[in-house]
Order: structure tokens, then sequence, then C-alpha cells
């Protein structure tokens, strides 16, 4: 039988990571592999107890976030030692069942960034971001990397909107980097990409493939892949092997987690080709992108 | 310094302004309508949040942008009629029944979201409300570009504030809105029916609440995000009092905390990290209490505002 | 009688188990005034406001004209020419007066207001029947005659041709009351049909050509003015005959209260300038004056809630810092205030919390009230001053405005205080109630008791003080014995024409 | 139609009001699950279990009532005065980050016994400290306080989101902005293992005594209810105005704050942003429902506790969506309210 999973998602799960999570998981239960049960927009107070409630349930494996609830969430999983837990964190894991991913899509947006640099004519950029944590920062410091690794002289424009729900603000951010002479703006959060779609410039998405949304605007996309993860994931849980384990290097390009999904033929070919020589050289190991968690100036 | 005036003499400074503040100018009448009657109507968060939703949902099932706004009026007026019947029918008090009606309309919203728009990935889109240039004006140097290239909901926000303004004090109806929030006694004296009066501005102002939260799905942006009002509502509560309850300040203020949020958006692009972006967010709430302070003395706060009128109660 | 142009035929009212109208008829001619008379709670404002349309009445109607009036449309009532001043002001205080007298007069649909007309054709009403205010004037600023004006401005502005005014006198002085019955007289003469409400018979016999007498919500007599008599009124508005109680002689004990030169600025304003006093055991200190001329600002004095800028207060002979309530309290003050809804009782509270709020010190131990004393208290308040309509634990706002009254005097005289401290005691009362009022403060006088009485009543002050001293602007005449006053005599000194010739400098 | 204020209230009526709410409340949100497609009657026994229906549900729902049954009396008390406190969320929160803040960088090395309630003074002191704001712009520039404690609320937020990003940052927090955690000594012991339910809540039920008690029978409390019902009745009798609505902010501000304090020393251990899911506005709606009585304020937190905590376990076991939760609670609150309404009026012509 599908071995039964519980995605606890803090936001809704329109948020382009929990939608990459979400999907994943309902791909896998659409193939079978899972049944899947989820709860969203949980609130850091509530969390623990979509955790207990879940593991009392009897569901196998628990997938989620425990950004706001570091502490408490591994005080569960010592609780609930037959439920295994898989949840997106910036610290470790802990025990036999508390196992930890990051979102390491950097290695997409160093890559996205090479093509940006290539291709900017004000010679700037510009990256919209929710607000400073660790991941974002790698994130938009990967993109920067990028734009620079091709284009020195290009100069790098940050803003953080302080909230990880306001499309219109993000789109207003990007609007004000357009001003400030930005021409390709790299979307940590949605609704940047609008702001370059209404002034006819390019943008790069991120997590996730925007360019269907903005066919004309988004050329390229850092994404993300949850997949590798979660069947790495389900495959212990069936095992039976401990899951308490870091699960990070699944979602990196390397192990085919993440990538770079760009549209053909915008960027000149010759950015194109660097960048796809780089990207093989990331692939086996011979490139490492640099991860820098400090706050992007 | 010189990048202060530098940001200033941007013409996209401006646009951005008139654009962030549209929704909150259409949120502070609503407000400053039902306050002039008399009732505070807390609710204002969870009825943008619905109209943002219920808006954005009547255009993706077809209907046309104006219709979607039309709807979200409705939804507005809905909810209003609830806080009214339940602030001026029953005269229970109006922040806890304005923090119910929040409650209820924000869940409600997206729990009627969930139920009818399948997720996969980021939520599906709509074509929203595109910028129309004002032929002639538009081609203004600076001017042009700054202020007359909105899409036009914009544009009728800012009508609507000077429209609100004619009514309040210009006219019959304005005069009876405002007796009943000053003295419902009086009104009640004077042959006005200020049940009726309050029933009404509650509903209207409700409706404009909801076109203030569809503008952030049909023109800000083009789908529908739980949580995505992020307290605009607030805001718009403080700026009614911020304008001592005339549309005309309502509307400069609406503008203000616009320009301090495009400011700063810009000056972080410029100089990332130097103040914390917080200080810039608290900004429009302290002005709004010192705006408070000096001018309470004046108070010309409606008289009668959240006490209920009970006829034949004295 | 002329033709009747309002007819009032058969109105009941029940509120709850209470029978506010019970079939009462009554109707007006053109150009009529009739007084309807008759204690607190007898149904007065209820009739008034079923025909003004506030309330529906339960059977009966209202005809104006032979023609039937909707019930309960306040705004029908208007259209067939109804105006109605009400016993408290329904006015907006932070609009104008013309916006006060303008809304609702107008089609609300209107898309603009008709000011400039509004404005010309209350200017017209204004010169027609000499009511002076400024259009302009924020209502909240005039005074409370002048509002009283704009309440019947508003009235008039809609067409009235039956004038209802609930007790309009009882916030105006008697120079107020005098104008305004001169300008209602012209009214009438010009053939406007009037009903007022009025607890002050003087005014009734003056005024009315017919008065009308309510009791217990019915209608229990009708009389032409020329037939009639105060006493007779008197006697059936409460249905026996009532007399109010005079002062006996007596002479007075020694020295209790002296304020020497004492000044209160309250908000810049000098309220009391230098004001001198000097009052004694068992005498009954009038201090007689129009409203508005630091009599509130006195009283607080006293009553410990406002403390002074300069000058001397003594009591019992001993100088005395800035009174507090409690101090006032507990050295035997007695403090009746003005306004009895709005600062002598707590409506919303029980009878037992009212009775010992302001004595709570005596009726707590360790921050804890003993609420078996506090309730015995008021238990014992109830029977001794014969208050009706509640018992210790019911709600306050129950009582009507006489028996409230009884509860604050009964608070303040069961001990026997030493000083007794009371404004404006028997405003807005009924004649038993005043009776009943008068002849408490008589008592308290005849057991030794100092009464300082604030009061606008010159009938009041005559038949209950020793001595009495006017108010004006702030300052205090000096006083005379009550025997050498007359209405005339006090009347000019209310108007500040007194002699200061023979004050003497202040001793201290 | 009018409504008239009853005098006496049977008891049939004051148990059938809250009985007949509850099942309007259900019945509306049987509507929206039905709609949902889920079965409506095994969700309202969802609901049930979701609420008490084993040790870990029974536990959650006491510990999601204790912050109510503070911020409730914190509204309560201040209702009662007539003190408009909706900063309630803002003075949880500023409790919050003053325990955290005094625990982590000051106090952290003292033992339990001092430590603890050392800790729960800081923080009730950090919730006066923001109400008193409020109240001294209402007695010095009489500024009508309901719009200013509902702005300083957001102003709080912002200031505590400024401090866990800069100088309270936990640099054991991965960069996340959330605040350091308190010392081991200052965590709250539990009621039972394996649960979060902490000492919290018996201390919020016995302050719902204790402030029942100081209403109900000091002089205190007399006052400060006649200061809020007639202000200038209360001054005649020698109430000290500015004096009692100072003392009541302090009760109120320190109630709210101290939920705060109880909240990070007792559950999460630190200060986020999402810590509190608008515990201080709930309060206000709890102490309302309570009809401002401190005892039934206990009451109303449970019951909006197990209405929400029962929800949200239903739309988990269900698989509807768990927005769900606060429709229902929205809902109770809002016909709990009417119906309170209808137990305190009746209809008449
Ligand atoms: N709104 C009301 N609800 C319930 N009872 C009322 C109401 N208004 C009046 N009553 C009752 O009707 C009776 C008549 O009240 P009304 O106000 O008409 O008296 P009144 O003659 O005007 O007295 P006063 O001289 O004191 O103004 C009162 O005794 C009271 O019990
Ligand atoms: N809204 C009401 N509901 C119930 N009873 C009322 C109401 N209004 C008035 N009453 C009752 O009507 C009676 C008379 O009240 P009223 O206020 O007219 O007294 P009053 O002597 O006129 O007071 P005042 O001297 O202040 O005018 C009282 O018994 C009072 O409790
Ligand atoms: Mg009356
Ligand atoms: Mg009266």
């Amino acid at each position: 039988a599908p071995i039964k999973v519980a995605g606890i998602h803090a936001s809704p799960v329109e948020n382009a990571w929990n939608s990459v999570l979400h999907k994943a998981l309902q791909d896998a239960a659409a193939e079978g592999a899972i049944e899947y049960v989820f709860s969203e927009g949980v609130s850091g107070t509530d969390y623990p107890r979509a955790m207990r409630e879940y593991a009392e349930q009897g569901v196998r494996l628990i997938i989620g976030e425990a950004y706001a609830v570091e502490k408490q969430a591994r005080d569960v999983a010592a609780d609930y030692p037959e439920t295994a837990f898989v949840l997106g964190s910036s610290g470790k894991e802990a025990g036999e069942n508390f196992g930890v991913f990051g979102t390491w899509n950097h290695d997409g947006a160093y890559l996205a960034g090479m093509l940006a640099g290539k291709m900017t004519k004000s010679n700037v950029v510009g990256s919209v971001g929710a607000i400073p944590i660790p991941e974002v920062n790698m994130l938009i410091n990967a993109f920067a990397a990028g734009v620079k690794a091709v284009n020195p002289e290009a100069k790098h424009l940050v803003a953080f909107i302080g909230t990880f729900f306001d499309p219109p603000k993000a789109r207003e951010a990007g609007l004000a980097q357009i001003d400030a002479g930005a021409d390709i703006l790299f979307g940590e959060r949605i609704g940047t990409a609008d702001a370059a779609k209404e002034r006819g410039l390019k943008s790069v998405g991120s997590l996730i493939d925007y360019t269907p949304r903005y066919p004309e605007t988004v050329f390229a996309n850092a994404l993300w892949g949850f997949r590798p993860i979660l069947d790495a994931a389900i495959a212990d849980v069936s095992a039976g092997n401990p899951v308490g384990k870091d699960y990070t290097a699944f979602g990196l390009l390397k192990e085919g987690g993440s990538d770079i999904a760009y549209v053909k033929g915008v960027a000149p070919a010759d950015a194109e080709a660097a960048m796809e020589a780089k990207r093989a050289e990331i692939k086996s190991g011979a490139f490492e992108v640099p991860r820098i968690t400090d706050e992007p100036k | 310094m010189s990048v202060v005036f530098d940001i200033l003499a941007s013409a996209g400074l401006w646009a951005a302004v008139l654009r962030i503040a549209t929704p909150l100018i259409l949120g502070t009448l609503g407000a400053l309508l039902c306050e002039r009657s008399g009732v505070l109507n807390l609710g204002i968060e969870g009825i943008m949040t619905f109209g943002a939703m219920i808006g954005w949902l009547a255009v993706y099932n077809g209907a046309d942008l104006w219709t979607g706004l039309l709807v979200a009026a409705l939804s507005g007026g809905v909810f209003g009629l609830l806080h009214a019947g339940l602030t001026v029918t029953l005269g229970l008090s109006q922040h806890v029944s304005g923090l119910g009606v929040t409650l209820f309309a924000s869940s409600f919203s997206y729990y009627v979201f969930r139920l009818l728009v399948p997720v996969a990935g980021t939520p599906p889109t709509i074509e929203p409300f595109q910028p129309i240039d004002v032929p002639m004006l538009s081609s203004l140097p600076f001017v042009g570009p700054a202020l007359f290239t909105q899409t036009p909901p914009t544009y009728a926000a800012i009508f609507l504030a000077l429209a609100l303004a004619y009514v309040i004090f210009r006219t019959p109806l304005g005069l009876a809105i405002r007796m009943t929030g000053e003295n419902p006694h009086a009104a009640e004296a004077q042959g006005i029916n200020p049940m009726a009066v309050r029933y009404g501005a509650v509903v209207a102002g409700s409706a404009l609440m909801g076109v203030g939260g569809a503008f952030l799905t049909l023109s800000a942006f083009n789908s529908f995000f739980p949580t995505m009002v992020q307290g605009r509502g607030w805001i718009c509560i403080a700026l009614v009092v911020f304008a001592s309850w005339r549309p005309g300040r309502a509307l400069l203020g609406a503008l203000l905390f616009a320009l301090f949020d495009s400011f700063q958006l810009r000056l972080q692009t410029r100089l990332s990290g130097v103040v914390p972006y917080q200080i810039f967010l608290m900004i429009p709430y302290l002005l709004s209490i010192a705006a408070l302070a000096l001018m309470a003395r004046r108070a010309r706060v409606p008289q009668a505002l959240m006490q209920p009128y009970r006829r034949g109660e004295r | 009688m002329t033709e009747a142009v309002l007819d009032i035929r058969n109105v009941s009212k029940r509120f709850g188990d209470n029978l506010a109208n019970d079939d009462i008829s009554l109707s007006l001619g053109k150009g009529e005034i009739v007084a309807l008379l008759g204690e607190n709670g007898a149904g007065k404002t209820t009739l008034m406001s079923i025909l003004f349309g506030h309330y529906v009445p339960d059977t009966g109607k209202v005809l104006v004209g032979g023609r039937e009036l909707p019930s309960g449309k306040p705004r029908a009532a208007i259209r067939a020419g109804i105006g109605m001043v009400h016993q408290h002001f329904s006015l907006a205080p932070n609009l104008t007066v013309l916006e006060n007298v303008m809304a609702g007069t107008e089609s609300l649909w209107h898309l603009r207001s008709g000011t400039p007309a509004a404005r010309r054709k209350l200017n017209g009403i204004c010169q027609r029947f000499g009511l002076t205010v400024e259009p302009d004037a924020r209502v909240g600023d005039l005074s409370v005659g002048e509002q009283q004006r704009v309440e019947i401005l508003k009235a008039l502005y809609n067409d009235a041709r039956i004038l209802v005014l609930d007790e309009p006198t009882a916030v105006l002085t008697n120079l107020e009351a005098e104008r305004l019955f001169a300008t209602l007289k012209e009214m009438a003469r010009e053939g406007l049909s009037l009903i007022f409400i009025s607890h002050k018979l003087d005014e009734v016999m003056a005024a009315a050509d017919r008065i009308v007498v309510l009791r217990g919500g019915r209608k229990v007599a009708e009389r032409l003015a020329e037939k009639t008599n105060k006493a007779e009124l008197a006697e059936l508005m409460v249905g026996r005959k009532l007399s109010r109680p005079v002062r006996e002689p007596s002479t007075p004990g020694e020295e209790v209260l002296k304020a020497a030169g004492v000044s209160v600025i309250i908000d810049g304003v000098e309220r009391l300038k230098s004001v001198d006093f000097s009052l004694r055991a068992g005498e009954v200190l009038g201090i007689i004056g129009v409203s508005g001329n630091g009599q509130t600002t006195l009283a607080h004095l006293l009553s410990g809630t406002v403390g002074r800028d300069r000058g001397e207060l003594l009591l019992f002979g001993q100088p005395v810092g800035d009174l507090t309530v409690d101090e006032a309290v507990g050295a035997g003050i007695g403090r009746i205030p003005e306004d009895r809804n709005e600062e002598g009782a707590i409506g919303e509270m029980a009878i037992w919390e009212n009775a010992v709020l302001e004595r709570l010190p005596r009726f707590s131990r360790h921050g804890l009230v003993d609420r078996q004393a506090a309730q015995a208290f008021a238990g014992e308040i109830i029977d001794a001053f014969d208050v009706r309509g509640g018992r210790p634990p019911t709600r306050t706002r129950l009582l009507s405005g006489g028996n409230m009254q009884k509860l604050i005097l009964g608070r303040n005289l069961i001990d026997r205080p030493r000083i007794l401290i009371a404004a404006q005691p028997a405003r807005g009362l009924d004649e038993g109630a005043v009776v009943a009022v008068h002849a408490r403060l008589l008592e308290a006088r005849r057991a030794g008791t100092a009464v300082l009485l604030i009061s606008e009543d010159l009938e009041e002050v005559m038949a209950l003080a020793d001595r009495i001293q006017a108010i004006v602007n702030g300052r205090l005449s000096l006083p005379i014995a009550a025997e050498s006053a007359d209405a005339t005599k006090l009347g000019l000194m209310m108007a500040g024409e007194w002699n200061d010739e023979h004050e003497v400098p202040h001793a201290l | 139609m009018r409504f008239e204020r009853r005098e006496h209230r049977p008891l049939a009526l004051v148990i059938a009001t809250p009985v007949l709410a509850v099942l309007c409340a259900l019945a509306l949100a049987g509507v929206l699950i039905a709609i949902a497609g889920a079965p409506v009657m095994e969700a309202y026994w969802r609901i049930l279990v979701g609420a008490f229906g084993s040790r870990l549900s029974a536990t959650e729902t006491l510990t999601r009532a204790s912050p109510l049954i503070l911020t409730g009396l914190a509204a309560a008390v201040a209702f009662r005065a007539r003190l408009w406190n909706i900063g309630g969320e803002g003075q949880f929160y500023l409790g919050a980050i003053a325990v955290a803040a005094a625990s982590s960088q000051l106090l952290g090395g003292l033992p339990a016994a001092v430590q603890i309630p050392l800790l729960l003074i800081t923080g009730a002191a950090a919730g006066i400290v923001l109400l008193l704001v409020p109240l001294w712009l209402r007695l010095r520039f009489s500024v009508d306080e309901v719009v200013t404690t509902l702005l300083l609320n957001f102003v709080a937020v912002l200031f505590v989101s400024m401090l866990i990003d800069s100088v309270l940052k936990d640099p054991m927090g991965f960069g996340w902005p959330q605040s350091q955690p308190v010392a081991d000594a200052a965590v709250l012991p539990k009621l039972l293992s394996r649960s979060r339910l902490h000492i919290g809540l018996i201390i919020a039920a016995m302050l719902a005594v204790l402030v029942h008690l100081v209403q109900s029978r000091t002089v205190f409390g007399m006052q400060a209810r006649a200061a809020g019902l007639n202000p200038a009745g209360a001054v005649f009798a020698g109430v000290p105005l500015g004096r009692t609505l100072v003392t009541v902010a302090c009760i109120s501000g320190g109630l709210a704050g101290l939920a705060g304090a109880l909240e990070v020393m007792g559950v999460q251990g630190y200060v986020t942003t999402d810590l509190s899911p608008g515990y201080g506005y709930s309060g206000i709606v709890v102490a309302m429902l309570a009809n401002l009585n401190p005892l039934g304020v206990v009451l109303a937190a449970l019951f909006t506790a197990v209405m929400f905590v029962g929800a949200d376990g239903m739309s988990r076991s269900m698989g509807i969506p768990s927005y769900i939760a606060d429709v229902t609670v929205a809902l109770s609150l809002i016909s709990m309210l009417t119906g309170v309404f209808f137990m305190q009026y009746r209809i008449s012509r």
C-alpha cells in the first residue's frame, strides 16, 4: 500500500516554495506512490499541533517546514519516534526520525545570472526578495555572482519587501529598480516579473517555472525540484531506514534537484554556450557555486 | 541628500505613489463614510480581502474587469450589511463586531478560493487593467508620466475622493450623514432616519472597501493570494483619523503614505540596509497618532462615533 | 375655541408593565397656547413623542387639520407642520446653526444643498420673531439660551404651525424664560398653536390659555388659565393638597465655613473672582444667580472637585488647603450636585453602590467593600427618605428624577452633616418632589446643619434662605437678609446691581 | 420593532441562548463543509474529537485557551472602565519580546525560582508601558484610545520585527528573524509531559479569579466601574479618575503583556512575528462574549479554543481546506455575540 504522507504548509500552497513541495507530493500521490493529505496556512502556534495530530493519525512521513518552530518541531519528533519528519530547515537533523532539507537552487540562479549579465544593456540588474533570510540571501548572491562572472562592470540592485505575501508590493519594488536603471530583474518573489512585463523588460524567476505565466518576460528560471528529496525520503521510510539526515543535496543541480530552465535564443548565443559549459561543470562537480548567506548589499 | 532629491525628482516615483495609494484611497474613503455616520468599521481588512478574492474570481470566470469591481463592491456591501445589522440594529460594540467581520470575511474568502480554484503552482491569472495615457496630458514632460499613465481605477479613486468630499459637505445627504454621526437623536428630530442613514453609509462604505481590495487583484496584480491585503485595511483606519474625517485630506493622507512606501522601496535600492525597513513601515502609524494628539483638542471626531442608536432609548 | 388644528384621540402607550399614556385625548386650537402639566413620569414626554412620531402608540390616533398622521414617522409629523423642541436638546454640536436647521429639510437625493436660500429663509425667521443667532456659529459654542433658540428656529424653519416645547425653561434663567414666553405669545398671535410642558406653575399661569393636567398616564383635568389658580393645579397634579413648607425663624449658630477672597481659574477663565461669604450652623445661605455666572464652580469648589487659585477657606475655623472629596465628605460636608444624572448618580450602578460611592472609606476595610453594611445603609435611606421604585440592588437608572434626588439627599442627610452644599436641589422636579426636597432641607437646618443653597429659582431661595447673596460673573454680592428681599430687589442683584460701598476690606 | 433591556434573565434563557448560538454557527459551518463535499455529521463529530477526543487534543485546547484567558481578561478589565484597549496584540508582543530580551541578555543566569517571577513581571511591565502611552494621550490631549491602541499594535509588531532582525536576533537561528531564546531556567514547567500544556493555564485561571475578586469586592473595582460608566459622576464621588484609569491600564496592559510572556516561556521559547495568531484581537471578542465578566472570560476563552482546535483538527481528518477552522470560529463568535445580545434585550414593538 502507498505510504501515508502529510504536508504541513505554514503558508498557503500558492506560495512558490510551498507549491514546489505541494506539487511534488501531489504528483507522487497521482502516481500511487503515496497517499497525500495536507494542511495549509498553519501558523507557528498551530504548527506543532498539526504535526502531532498527523503523527497520531498514523501518518508515516510528515513533510513541511521547521523554520519558525525549529525547537518545537524537534520536540514533537522526539515524542513520536514512529513517525518520520522531513522538514525544510536551516538547522541540523536530529535523532532517527527528524530529517532536514535546505532550498538550494542557487546553482540555477548563478546560471541565470550569467545570461542576464550578458543581456543587460544598462549594465544594471536588480533582485527583489522577501526578507533577508539565509536561503533568500544565498539565492540573490548567487544570481549576482553569475552576473559579475560574465560582466564585472554590471551593477546589482537589491530590495526586500519585508513580507512573503505581497505581490503588488513586489511589483512596486521591481518598478522602483527599473526606475533606478535596472533592465533585468531577478524575482525571488512573485510580482517582480509583472514589473518587467509592464515595462517590456526581461525577468528571471525562482523556484518554479514562471515562463508559461510570463511568456514574453521570464526567459530563465532558477528551478528547484523537491521530487528527488521526496523520493529519497519515501525510499528511506519504506525501507525502514532512519530519516534523520540532511536531504539538501538531493535538491542540488548536481543531483538533478535544481536546474535552470530558459528560453533558448533570448540571450546571445555565446552567453548561452558559456552558461551551458558552466552548467556541465557544476554537474560534474568541477565547479561549485559559492554559497554566501550574508545579506546582499 | 542628493539621493533623496534624485528619487523625488523621478517621475517613476510619483507614478508609483498614485498606484500604491489607490487601494488606500478607496479603503479610507469607505472607512470614512462609515465613521461619518457614527459607525467604526474594523471589518475593513476582511472586506478588502474578500473584495480582492471575489472581484478576481468574477473576472477569472469570464466577467469583464468593471463587472469584477462591481462584484467586489456588492460583496463589500453584503459584509457591510452584516456589520450594520450587528452594530446598527442590535447596537453591538462596533469594534468587536468589526473584528468579527474581518475574521469571518478573510477566512471565508480563503475557504471559497480554495474550493473554487484548484491549485497547481501559482494561482491562475487574469488580464488586469492596463494603464491608459490620458490624451495630451500624458505627453507633458515629467508630470505626464508621473500622473497621467495610470489604470482607470486609479483615476476613479481620485475622482471618488473629490466626489465624496462634495457629497459630504455640499449635499443634503451629506449633511444627514454628518448629523447622524454627530447626534442621531438630532437627526431623527429633523425627520432623518438615523438607522437608514447608518445602514446606507456602512453598506456604501463597505462597498468602497471591497473595490479597494479588488484593485489589488484587478489592477495592481493579476491573481489572488491569501493574506495579500497585508494590513492595508488597518492603514486605512489610521488614515481616516489622520485625515480628521475629511475626504480631501484622506486623499492627501493616502498619497503621503504611498509616498513613504514608494520612496522607501527606491531608497532601499540605492542604499540597502541603512535604515531598517520596519522604521518606514511604522511611520504612517506614528504620524497618525501624532496627528491625533495635535488635533484632538479641536476634536472633530464625529461625536456619536461608536455610540449605538436605539430608537426610544436615551 | 376656534377650529382644532390638532386632535389627539384616545392615545395609549405601554412600556413593559408601565402604562405611560392611558387613553389620552387632547385638542389644540389655532393660535392657542396649551400647557401640559404633570408630575415626573406622568407621561407628558411620551404623549408628545407619540405626536411627533418618535413612538408608535398602542392605540389611538393623531389628527392634524382633520387628517390622520401616520404613526411612528417624525418626517410625516414635520410635513404636517408639527415642530418639537425636545426636553433634552437634540442638536449636533459640531455643526453650524444653519446646518442644524437645514438638515433633513431637503430631499436627501438633491445634488446640491440650497444653502444660500436656506440662509435667507433663516434670517427672515430670525427677524420676524426676534430670535437672533449667528447662522454660521458652531452650535457647541453657543450658550444654552441660544441653543434653545436654535431648537425653536428648527421648528419654525420647517414651517411648523404647531409647536411643542418639552420643558423649554428647565435650563433657562428667569430672564431668558421671560423672553422666550414673550416670543411664544408673539407666535401665537401670528397664528401658531403651541403646547408646552412645564413644572413651573408661575409660567404656566402666565403664558397658557388652557392647561391640561396628566397624572399617572391619564388626563385628569383641563382648565382655562383664567379659571384656575396655582394651588388648584398643584393639587390636580399630585392628587392631594400640597403646600410648600416655609422656613420658621431661628438663631444661627457658630460660623462653620468662611471664604475670603477666593478665586478659581479654569482653563484660563477666572470663574470665581475673589468671593467672600460666611456660613453658620443652622442657617440657609442662598446664592442666587443666572446660570453660567459661576455657581457650578462654587459648588464644585466646596464639594472638593476643583481647587482654588487664590484666597482662604476656613472650615470650622481652621484654614483648609485644597479640599478633596474624601476630606469634604469626611469633614461632614454633604453635597448635592446640580445635575443628578451627570454627577449625582451613576445610573448603571445599583442603588446601594450609589449610596456609598462617595463615602467608601467608611464602608470598606483594607480596600475591600463591606457590602453588607453598604446595603443596610442604602436600605435605611430608602426607608427614611421614602425613595420609591427600587431596593438596594436595583439599578439606579430605573428611579425617576424625583426619587433619584431623594436618594442623593438621603445619603447626604442621613448622617446629619454639619454643612450641606445644595446646588439646584429641585431643578426639573415636579411639585410633589419639590415639596419633599424643601422639607428635608428645612429639617436639616432645624437640626443645625449649615445649608448653602445655590439656585436660580427666586421663589425657592426666598422660601428657604435666611440670607441671600447674588452671584454675577463670578463675583458675590454682599448678603442681604431674607426679610429685606423681594423679587425686584433680587432681580436687580442678579443683574449685577448691588451696592459694594460698605464692603469691608478683607480682614485676612 | 425595538429592543428593550431585560431586567430579569430567566435561567432557561441563560442556558438556551449559548446553546442556540453554537447550533446556529455549526449549522452555517455545516453548509460550508457540505459544499466542500464532506459528510457534515461526521465533521461535527470530528470537531468534538479534535477538541477533546484525545489527550493531545484536550491539552492543545487548554494550551490555546491560556493566552486567550489573559488577553480576554485584559480587554474585560479595561472595557469595564470604558478604557477601549484594542491594543492587546501589541502588548502581547511587547511582553513576549521583553521576556526574551531579559532572559537572554540579563537574567539568564538566575535560577528558575527567581528568574521566572522576574520575567513574568518584566513581560507585564512591557505590556503596561505600551498601554500607558495611549492612556497618557487620552488624559493629556483627550485623544480617543480606540484608534491609538489599534495603531500601536502594528508599531509594536514592527518594533519586535526590527529587534529580532538586529540586536536580539538569534545567531543560532540560521539567519531567520527570531529572537534569542529564553534561558532554560526560564522555561515554564509543563503540566503534562508530552504536551505543550504548561503552568500558564493555572496562572491565567488564578488571575481570572483574582480579577473577579478585585472587581467585585474592592474599593478600586467599584471605583473603576464608576469611572467607566460615568466619569463626571465618579469624579463627583471622589474617584481619582486619572489614578484609577492608570491602575486599570496597568492591570489590562499587564495581563496582555503577561500573555505574551507566558507564550514565550511556556510554548515557543523565543519570539517571532507570528507568535500570536491574533490572541490580542480574539481576547476582545472573548471579553465581549463573557459580557466583561472575568470568570465568564475563562469560559469564553475555552469556548473559542474548543471551536478553533476542534475545527482545525476536523479539517485535517476530513481533508477539507484548513481555513474552515477560522471560518467556524468567526461564525460562532458572531452568533454568540448575537445570542448574548438577545439574552440582555427582548424585542418589543
Ligand atoms: N423609552 C421608555 N422606555 C420605557 N419606559 C418609558 C420610556 N419612556 C418613558 N417611559 C415610561 O413612561 C412614563 C412616562 O414617562 P414620560 O417621560 O412621558 O414622563 P414625563 O411626564 O415626561 O416626565 P418628566 O416630567 O419627568 O419629563 C415613565 O414613568 C416611564 O416609566
Ligand atoms: N429608556 C427608558 N427605559 C426605561 N425606563 C425609562 C426610560 N426612560 C425613562 N424611564 C423611566 O421613566 C421614569 C421617569 O424618568 P424621567 O427621566 O422622565 O424622570 P425625570 O424626573 O424627568 O428626570 P429629569 O428630572 O432628569 O428630567 C423613570 O422611572 C425612569 O426610570
Ligand atoms: Mg418629560
Ligand atoms: Mg423631567
